[in-house]
């Protein structure tokens, strides 16, 4: 019920800087989610919203007003802590019912209210527990309970899940979706799981060294990050990189030459660093790459460490004899690895030589020195700013 | 109360989920009052907050303590109406500092001679209110401290009859001075008590220890302590009570023995209330006056507070040096919080 | 309580471990006794017993050294032990003058020679007699008013004055509290003689309610000095305690939808329960024995609001001293403070059982 | 909260036992019914109100309401050891001037002249106070047991013996009888030493704080005599009682009679010892002839006498000392001048100054009237054990010694309290004691002799 | 460096019991996860291990000794915290070197061993830094750091990931793995995070209600549950569920059949309720189901919502027509409702009619009354308890 804008904020600690120049606008009752690396700034800027940090500049927005110097009680917000913060001296009713008994509401409505939220968070029969004769994931709940419980215009959720089991999570996240739809909430979130940002966000909003990265739908930020930062950070495992240059005819990594017509890529010319991009879904061992209509030259490698997903396999290819078998497996950070994603049944083992393809479709381009795209795919004309909603971009 | 915002669109017949209204709580709500005060600057805001009780010390404290001041500039007139004479400057705190005031015992007798080791004093020390009040301030905070602390990590356990054992440890602290000082006047007092016979048996006292200045001092020291390791007490308790015990279990994991827990942990956390106690503490004891007066005299123990009293109600009026002395107790004391406040100074919370 | 709200090697009620010991203090008591009858073992199924004990090899260690070794062995019981004792110690310490009080109550009058563990005499009728000599109840009466109105004013005034030390940042923060700090370097004397003056002036406004203008004989003239007296440590004990609650609750508070005042009443006192309950006790007894206002800003008539000091010395005549009575008076007139205590306790000290400052 | 008082009370400020003696059990032999027979308008009551009895807590409490220029109380019951202090800061209204002639002239003629006195302004000779009673320190002792001792005691009652005499006589009933002590006195560090148990040693001496007792109520130009010989002796003598003759600084032939704790008590506890027949000597005030002459404690076994001495009045050295004497107590009443009803507040006070009000009282309470005559008419039967001892009480007040109060008097006696006592427990040498007491009494002296006159 | 065993560890507190009856026993230098719903006991059983909570019944076990009664500090424990619980007075340097200085370290040693740890969990550059001063996740390595930088036998680490973003948590992992192999330390483990429960663990323990459910290497609690609890626990989306009946030959549910016959099923006879489960990756489209050698009859579904996670799609299929559109999205909970998981390239839009089937091979059969699991493949004879480990399970 609420559009909620940002402009130009900023906010510094003595020698920090939380939030640097962030502006971003979110549509009444859109579900925008941040991420980024810890300590980027996200709950700086939720508590920017909340009312709870003034920024050092900038204007927030909520609705039509500016409410930059509104107390938090008069922004219509809730909002979950990531500390969790409950009340110690509350029982899990009345941290609940904080915020509704501060208006007036009467008790039957009350009770009605918070009856209702502990189902949804699957508190039911432990209202009167005190919040440290709880698990974890209990109290966060109740933290959720507490936010939900109350019919803001605005919903700020910092890591609202960490603590939960993978089937609660799933179970909290339909509901917090049904909530959005059904209150039309403004949401804004924070997760450090990529599937929740996936599955529930309209936007997600990458967000790293207080600097705001991207804004754009799950999928956007996945298929067209729009640099490298969002690209190594959206996706799990994430992205391999190859840093290049750029040759006559391709580009040129350490261990292998892609084929491509530099013209092709607007900014750049030849002899400029560029860094590829490919995620580990897109390697394919060469068997089994029939599949795949356009698909790069040969790579030979050696399987490292098989990484057993149940539902997948994660390979760990080194792409270069004789360096010694590196247990990081962070694959942007070594230049000759590469990591692979494979189906559980494909036949494969630890040691053995492969030959693996890239799906030239998938292949992303990075200006080396900025970071900057400069192309997602290979294989069509770069199709960039696509704006294909969430049910859309499958196709 | 909440207004009614632009109508959202979205809360339709589908039924909200939680609630049965659709009034949102955005938009200023509350009285202009209330409006004005949330919008406040930080500063602007702990200003006004503390209107209430500036405002009450002003008028109950800084307003008296201000003609207090002024009267002891001015000359002592112990015939006539008018108590006060003309201006005088800073005679009457020369008077104090040079042992000539007109007080029974001195605030101190001091005389600086070339002999090593420089000082004489004219009466023993313990008849310098100066030095009975120092010397009784250290003495007692120190051992209040760490019997206080002792009561308070006691208390701090959990264990059957606690509630019992609270209430006899901080019971001391409610029983009135006069009480107090009767209790220990009669059990020093040879014909009534067992006191003294115990002490001197033990070697400690003499004859009479309350004619005894030394004897005195003891027995007032041990009094304050009974008393007011109470107080300690019960402040250093709050301030335990307020320590997140999940730390201690950190500690344990960690392999803290309970020394160290209490080192590491308890002592720092619990340090602004332990400094908050000692600071009142040491003012307190730098104005004992009471007890003395109740148990030994204060012509056999001299406090500055005494000399304060006595030149007041002693029944020759002589408030400028009344006024005077209270002054210099105020500026001693002021001293020894500045070397508090020096030492502390770094630490979290203490003075700030 | 439950098991994790305390320190298990400290607490003395925990049924678990105190079961596990007792299965193996007998064991020790046994080769105690054996060896205070004289070390023989007295016989071939004790003998067996000995080589059986697995700690057979401390025989001839002393009860001391026996015990230093379960000491290390058994570090628990060992602070067990010095918690027992000092427990002991100190309630000995704090309850013998009290005792020593109830004696002298209960000793007649007149027969106040040599008392040490008894009475000189048995007269419980002091007791009563308190009343009968003086209307004490009345004094404890006005006493308790004066307390409680000085307690509510310094605790809600200084409640606010120690939200916005202990929480706010503010320019001159520092040199105010130092002149909150200032007051106390003063004896109340000095104080006086202003206030005196003061308080006899006739103000028009306050006519209507107190007759004749002035605050003497009210208990303003007490409730007003002796709160700005114990102001300044109650506003340093709240400012501490407020200061280490964690900004997250507050945030949560009002995010929730409390004012900034709201959050001070809803989260922060509530949360500072130790310490303003603390500060409270604090007040309250400080102002109901205070001597020195109390005794001068009133008559002494119990009508006109003297407190519970004049009772007590008015047993204290030019010459002769009803001890007794003085003692009775005292014991009953710090009755309503151990109740106090008693009730405030469970804030004092357990308001929060697992530690309040959990975020 | 406080309400406006009845129109006709008049308020004072008195003891717990004027207090109650003011109402009476029965209306026929209250104060205040005396008051009314000696012809205060009926329409008049009198109201007392009593808060603390501590002297001293007194004299702070009188001090801050005059300070303050309140009223009531309209008129004050002033210990006369700090009446003259409040004379001298004006904070009194001069009876001179408001009590009608034949009642100032009575008042004048028939009274105590020491307590007077005490009660008189010291420049101007007007009178600011009228006394309430007169209070002496007498010598108490177990008759019984030093008659056992074989010593004839008949003379004493109205010739008491030399301090030695005394001395040996309580040493040698305390063996006898084989007790305790022989002599309980008060020598504590406070007012009570510097104005009464020691002034009375002194004073049988010889000795004299101010040269005599011409000065006794003027500061500023005065000679100090604190370090003169008789002083000394007395104060050796004391040491003699405590720690015997063979002790240093002490007089031969003074036997060892008095505990060392003397030196830490004040009335109240040097009695209980003597009280429950502990010691055969007993210094202290009328008022526990009440208690102990009684018939079910010590009845007739009670001995009564005017203080010991050592030294004839012709062979004293100071004017007025010498023989027996016994140190003056005892209470005023004084006219708060802020009180809008002085007109009612005098008829009160020459109401106190009839003889049957005297006698009320002494039958009520035991105060000793002023006119120190009326003790020997009072009826035994009425007024109890006192009356027994009527003609030492007599004897008592024709030796009665003021204490030298004036507006310096309560810091000096605190200075002459704590050297004295300081000398007693031989903390000092009896010499270095009284030197330094008499550079100090020097200095106080001297701060006051420029606001002469003021 | 040392073997922990719980025997019948039970705690109970005033009216929950929290852990019940828990016994086993953790090789030394292995690595246990403890996965399960939140409020299961996972803390309680680790603190018990810790000795921070006296088990109401049974005993703890560490390397030989009995250490039921032991104090916390005496059992060569590390423990990361759910609550995190820093030391609010001390900075990021004193917190983490706090264990370090209770002992006789050297400061050099101190300040080498706490700059490693940093240097682990990237915080270098932060050691000056307060509490207070700290985002979620960097308090969050601060508290992993403090128990990283000792040496104890065991270490315990209650959720020490949950706050961190998806890159660091992988680069966490890395680390702990390799301080798990260099220190040989034992490590037990709770996490919410099904890919580091299944990455980083020798074994699994999955608890319920305080019951200890199925201890076992990842893939066996994946591929072989030992009941319908840890099948449905286990996996990311969940395994789907259809209760049914065993019919002459083969298992009849509300909305297909499967062939096979009972009495290769030992326990259950003819007319047992049977639940069939099969986890979303298994149910394949059947126009691309060539791969599969061994499935199912086909199974005529619409399609519902569709899902897409950027490297997969979850597909949720409903199987009655006319049944309303559930937006519930936990298979199990829906007896018409059935989760398939396709790669992104899969042509498939929402409200398509489709025809699936299932991998034989992969269905798993539990007795509907008790949740037991009874098979696991229906192709093979089944290979029950087998012991196949991390590396090698997936061939
Ligand atoms: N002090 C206590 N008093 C009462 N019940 C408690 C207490 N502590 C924990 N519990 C209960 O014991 C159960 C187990 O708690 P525990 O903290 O072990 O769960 P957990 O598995 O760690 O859950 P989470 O994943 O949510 O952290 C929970 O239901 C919890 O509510
Ligand atoms: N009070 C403070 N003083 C100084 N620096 C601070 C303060 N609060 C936060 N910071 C710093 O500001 C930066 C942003 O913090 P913020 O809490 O917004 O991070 P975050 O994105 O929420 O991280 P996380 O995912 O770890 O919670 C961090 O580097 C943090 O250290
Ligand atoms: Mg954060
Ligand atoms: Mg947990």
């Amino acid at each position: 019920m609420a559009r909620v804008q940002l402009e130009n904020i900023t906010k510094r600690y003595e020698d920090v800087t939380a939030v640097d120049d962030v502006s971003l606008e979110i549509e009444d009752g859109e579900f925008v989610t941040f991420v980024g690396p810890s300590g980027c700034g996200k709950s700086t800027t939720m508590e920017t919203v909340a009312g709870l940090t003034k920024p050092t500049e900038g204007q927030v927005y909520i609705g039509d007003d500016e409410v930059t110097n509104l107390a938090p009680k008069d922004r219509g917000v809730a909002m979950v802590f990531q500390n969790i913060a409950l009340f110690p001296h509350m029982d899990v009713f009345e941290n609940i019912s904080f915020g509704l008994r501060l208006r007036t509401y009467d008790d039957d409505e009350i009770q009605r209210r918070v009856e209702r939220a502990a189902d949804i968070v699957q508190l039911e029969g432990m209202l009167d527990r005190m919040p440290d004769e709880m698990s974890g994931g209990q109290r966060q709940r109740v933290a959720i309970a507490r936010a939900i419980v109350r019919n803001p215009d605005v919903f700020l959720m910092d890591e609202p899940l960490a603590n939960l089991d993978a089937k609660l999570r799933v179970h909290m996240r339909t509901e917090l979706q049904r909530l959005h739809r059904e209150l039309g909430t403004t949401i804004i979130y924070v997760t450090h799981d990529q599937a929740e940002a996936m599955t529930m966000s309209d936007r997600i909003a990458v967000l790293n060294k207080g600097k705001l990265q991207q804004i754009a739908p799950p999928l956007t930020c996945y298929n067209e990050p729009a640099n490298r930062f969002v690209a190594g950070f959206i996706g799990s495992p994430s992205m391999n990189f190859a840093e290049g240059e750029l040759v006559g005819d391709g580009l040129e990594t350490k261990h292998f030459r892609v084929d491509l017509d530099p013209a092709d890529i607007p900014g750049v010319g030849m002899g400029d660093a560029v860094t590829l991009g490919i995620r580990p879904e897109d390697v394919h061992l060469e068997r089994s790459a029939d599949s795949i209509p356009d698909s790069t030259g040969t790579i030979s490698a050696r399987t490292d460490v098989l990484e057993p997903m149940g539902d997948e396999v994660f390979v760990y290819l080194l792409l270069a004899e004789g360096i010694e078998r590196s247990m990081e497996k962070d694959p942007s950070a070594s230049a000759d690895q590469l990591l692979m994603s494979v189906t559980p049944d494909t036949e494969i083992a630890e040691g053995e030589d492969v030959n693996v393809v890239l799906d030239r479709s998938k292949i992303h381009l990075f200006e080396t020195a900025t970071g900057d795209a400069l192309r997602h795919g290979l294989t069509d004309a770069p199709e960039r700013d696509s704006d294909t909603t969430r049910s859309e971009a499958d196709s | 109360m909440a207004t009614e915002s632009e109508s959202g669109g979205t809360d339709s017949d589908e039924g909200i989920l939680i609630g049965g209204d659709s009034e949102t709580e955005r938009g200023r709500s509350g009285n202009a009052v209330i409006n004005w005060m949330e919008n406040l600057s930080e500063a602007a805001y702990a200003y006004l907050l503390l209107i209430p009780a500036f405002a009450l010390l002003a008028l109950i404290a800084f307003y008296p303590l201000v003609m207090t001041f002024v009267m002891s500039l001015r000359e002592d007139r112990t015939r006539g109406l008018e108590p006060l004479g003309g201006f005088v400057g800073v005679e009457n705190y020369v008077d104090i500092l040079t042992g000539n005031a007109r007080l029974a015992r001195q605030f101190m007798d001091v005389t600086l001679s070339t002999s090593f080791p420089f000082l004489e004093f004219g009466v023993p020390l313990l008849q310098q209110a100066l030095f009975v009040t120092l010397g009784f301030a250290v003495i007692s905070v120190i051992l209040e401290t760490v019997i206080g602390f002792g009561q308070a990590y006691v208390l701090d356990q959990d264990f059957r009859g606690r509630r019992w054992v609270r209430v006899a440890i901080i019971l001391p602290w409610a029983v009135p001075i006069v009480i107090q000082g009767m209790i220990f006047f009669l059990l020093f007092q040879p014909t009534v008590g067992f006191g003294s016979d115990l002490m001197q048996w033990l070697g400690i006292f003499g004859a009479d220890p309350l004619a005894d200045s030394q004897d005195s001092f003891i027995i007032i020291l041990v009094a304050d302590i009974w008393k007011s390791a109470a107080f300690m007490a019960l402040l250093i308790l709050a301030g335990l009570q307020s320590v997140d015990r999940s730390l201690y279990d950190v500690a344990r994991v960690a392999g803290a023995s309970p020394w160290q827990r209490f080192k590491t942990i308890t002592l720092p956390l619990v340090m602004p209330a332990l400094l908050v106690a000692m600071l009142f503490r040491t003012m307190d004891a730098m104005r004992v006056y009471g007890l003395i007066e109740s148990t030994a005299g204060c012509t056999t123990v001299p406090s500055l507070t005494c000399l304060v009293v006595e030149a007041m109600f002693g029944g020759t009026r002589i408030y400028a040096t009344a006024a005077a002395v209270a002054f210099m107790t105020a500026l001693v004391i002021g001293l020894i919080i500045s070397v508090y406040v020096f030492f502390f100074r770094d630490t979290e919370g203490g003075l700030y | 309580m439950t098991d994790d709200t305390m320190e298990p090697d400290d607490t003395v009620d925990d049924s678990t471990d105190s079961d596990d010991r007792q299965d193996d203090v007998p064991e020790h008591w046994k080769h105690a006794q054996r060896l205070a009858d004289g070390g023989q073992p007295g016989g071939q199924a004790d003998h067996g017993a000995v080589f059986e004990d697995d700690e057979d090899v401390e025989l001839d260690r002393g009860p001391i050294e026996r015990w230093a070794a379960n000491a290390i062995k058994n570090p628990e019981r060992t602070y067990r032990a010095m918690f027992y004792t000092a427990t002991i110690f100190f309630l000995l310490t704090t309850l013998f003058p009290f005792y020593w009080l109830l004696m002298v109550a209960l000793t007649p009058e007149g027969r106040q020679q040599d008392i040490i563990l008894t009475p000189n005499g048995f007269n419980p009728g002091a007791f009563i007699e308190v009343f009968q000599v003086l209307p004490f109840h009345w004094y404890m009466f006005n006493s308790f008013v004066i307390a409680t109105a000085s307690t509510i004013i310094v605790l809600v005034v200084g409640s606010l004055a120690g939200y916005a030390f202990g929480r706010l940042q503010f320019p001159g923060k520092i040199p105010l509290m130092l002149l909150v700090l200032v007051i106390s370097f003063f004896p109340p004397a000095a104080f006086f003689i202003p206030l005196n003056d003061l308080f006899n002036t006739s103000f028009f406004a306050l006519e209507p309610i107190t007759g004749d203008g002035t605050l003497y004989n009210t208990p303003g003239a007490m409730v007003l000095p002796l709160s700005a007296i114990f102001m300044p440590l109650a506003i340093f004990i709240l400012t501490t305690f407020y200061s280490q609650i964690p900004d997250g609750l507050e945030d949560a508070a009002r995010v929730e939808g409390t004012t900034r005042l709201g959050a001070l009443f809803r989260v922060i006192i509530p949360l500072s329960a130790p310490g303003v309950a603390t500060a409270g006790v604090l007040t309250f007894i400080a102002v109901y024995n205070e001597f020195f206002f109390s005794f001068l800003m009133t008559d002494g008539q119990p009508e006109n609001w003297a407190p519970i000091l004049e009772g007590i010395l008015g047993y204290q005549g030019q010459y002769e001293v009803m001890y007794h009575l003085m003692a009775a008076s005292s014991i009953i007139g710090v009755i309503p403070v151990a109740i106090l205590v008693i009730v405030a306790q469970e804030k004092i000290v357990s308001g929060l059982t697992a530690g309040a400052l959990k975020e | 909260l406080g309400g406006a008082r009845d129109e006709n009370t008049i308020v004072m400020s008195g003891d717990t036992d004027f207090e109650g003696a003011m109402d009476g059990e029965d209306a026929e032999t209250s104060i205040q019914e005396a008051l009314w027979d000696a012809g205060l308008d009926e329409s008049i009551t009198v109201d007392v109100q009593a808060s603390v009895d501590d002297t001293d807590q007194r004299m702070q409490n009188y001090q801050s309401t005059l300070q303050a220029g309140r009223s009531p109380p309209d008129i004050f019951m002033m210990d006369s050891g700090w009446t003259l202090p409040f004379i001298l800061r004006e904070q009194t209204t001069s009876m001179t001037e408001v009590l009608p002639d034949d009642v100032l002239s009575r008042v004048e003629n028939d009274y105590l002249e020491a307590s007077l006195e005490t009660a008189r302004h010291p420049v101007t000779g007007d009178l600011h106070a009228i006394p309430l009673f007169p209070d002496f320190g007498l010598m108490q002792y177990r008759r019984d047991l030093v008659e056992d001792a074989g010593y004839d005691t008949s003379e004493w009652d109205t010739d008491p013996p030399t301090w030695q005499e005394f001395a040996e006589a309580a040493a040698d009933a305390r063996d006898e009888a084989g007790i305790e002590y022989g002599f309980t006195t008060q020598a504590a560090a406070y007012e009570g030493l510097a104005c009464c148990t020691f002034n009375e040693v002194m004073t049988t001496w010889g000795g004299a704080y101010f040269g005599g007792t011409e000065t006794l109520f003027e500061a500023g130009d005065r000679p100090i005599t604190v370090d003169s010989e008789p002083v000394l002796e007395s104060v050796r003598m004391m040491r003699s009682f405590i720690f015997g003759d063979d002790a240093s600084d002490t007089l031969d032939g003074y036997p060892q009679i008095a505990p060392s704790t003397i030196v830490q008590w004040t009335e109240e506890e040097s009695l209980g010892p003597f009280a429950s027949g502990e010691s055969v000597m007993h210094r202290n005030w009328p008022f526990s002839i009440m208690d102990l002459g009684a018939e079910d404690e010590f009845g007739e076994d009670l001995g009564v006498m005017a203080m010991p001495y050592a030294i004839s009045p012709e062979e004293a050295e100071f004017e007025g000392t010498g023989g027996s004497a016994n140190a003056l107590g005892g209470w005023h009443l004084t006219l708060n001048p802020n009180t809008d009803r002085t007109e009612m507040a005098v008829e009160v006070l020459e109401a106190f100054t009839q003889e049957e009000v005297m006698l009320t009282i002494f039958e009520l309470l035991g105060y000793i009237p002023p006119e120190v005559e009326l003790v020997a008419d009072a009826d035994p039967d009425e007024v109890g054990p006192v009356a027994r001892y009527g003609e030492q009480i007599q004897q008592a007040a024709d030796n009665a010694i003021p204490r030298p109060v004036t507006d310096i008097w309560p810091e000096q006696a605190s200075v002459i309290a704590q050297e004295i006592n300081a000398a007693y427990r031989g903390a000092k040498t009896p010499e270095a004691a009284l030197g330094d007491l008499s550079d100090r009494l020097e200095r106080s002296e001297v701060d006051v002799e420029g606001q002469n006159g003021n």
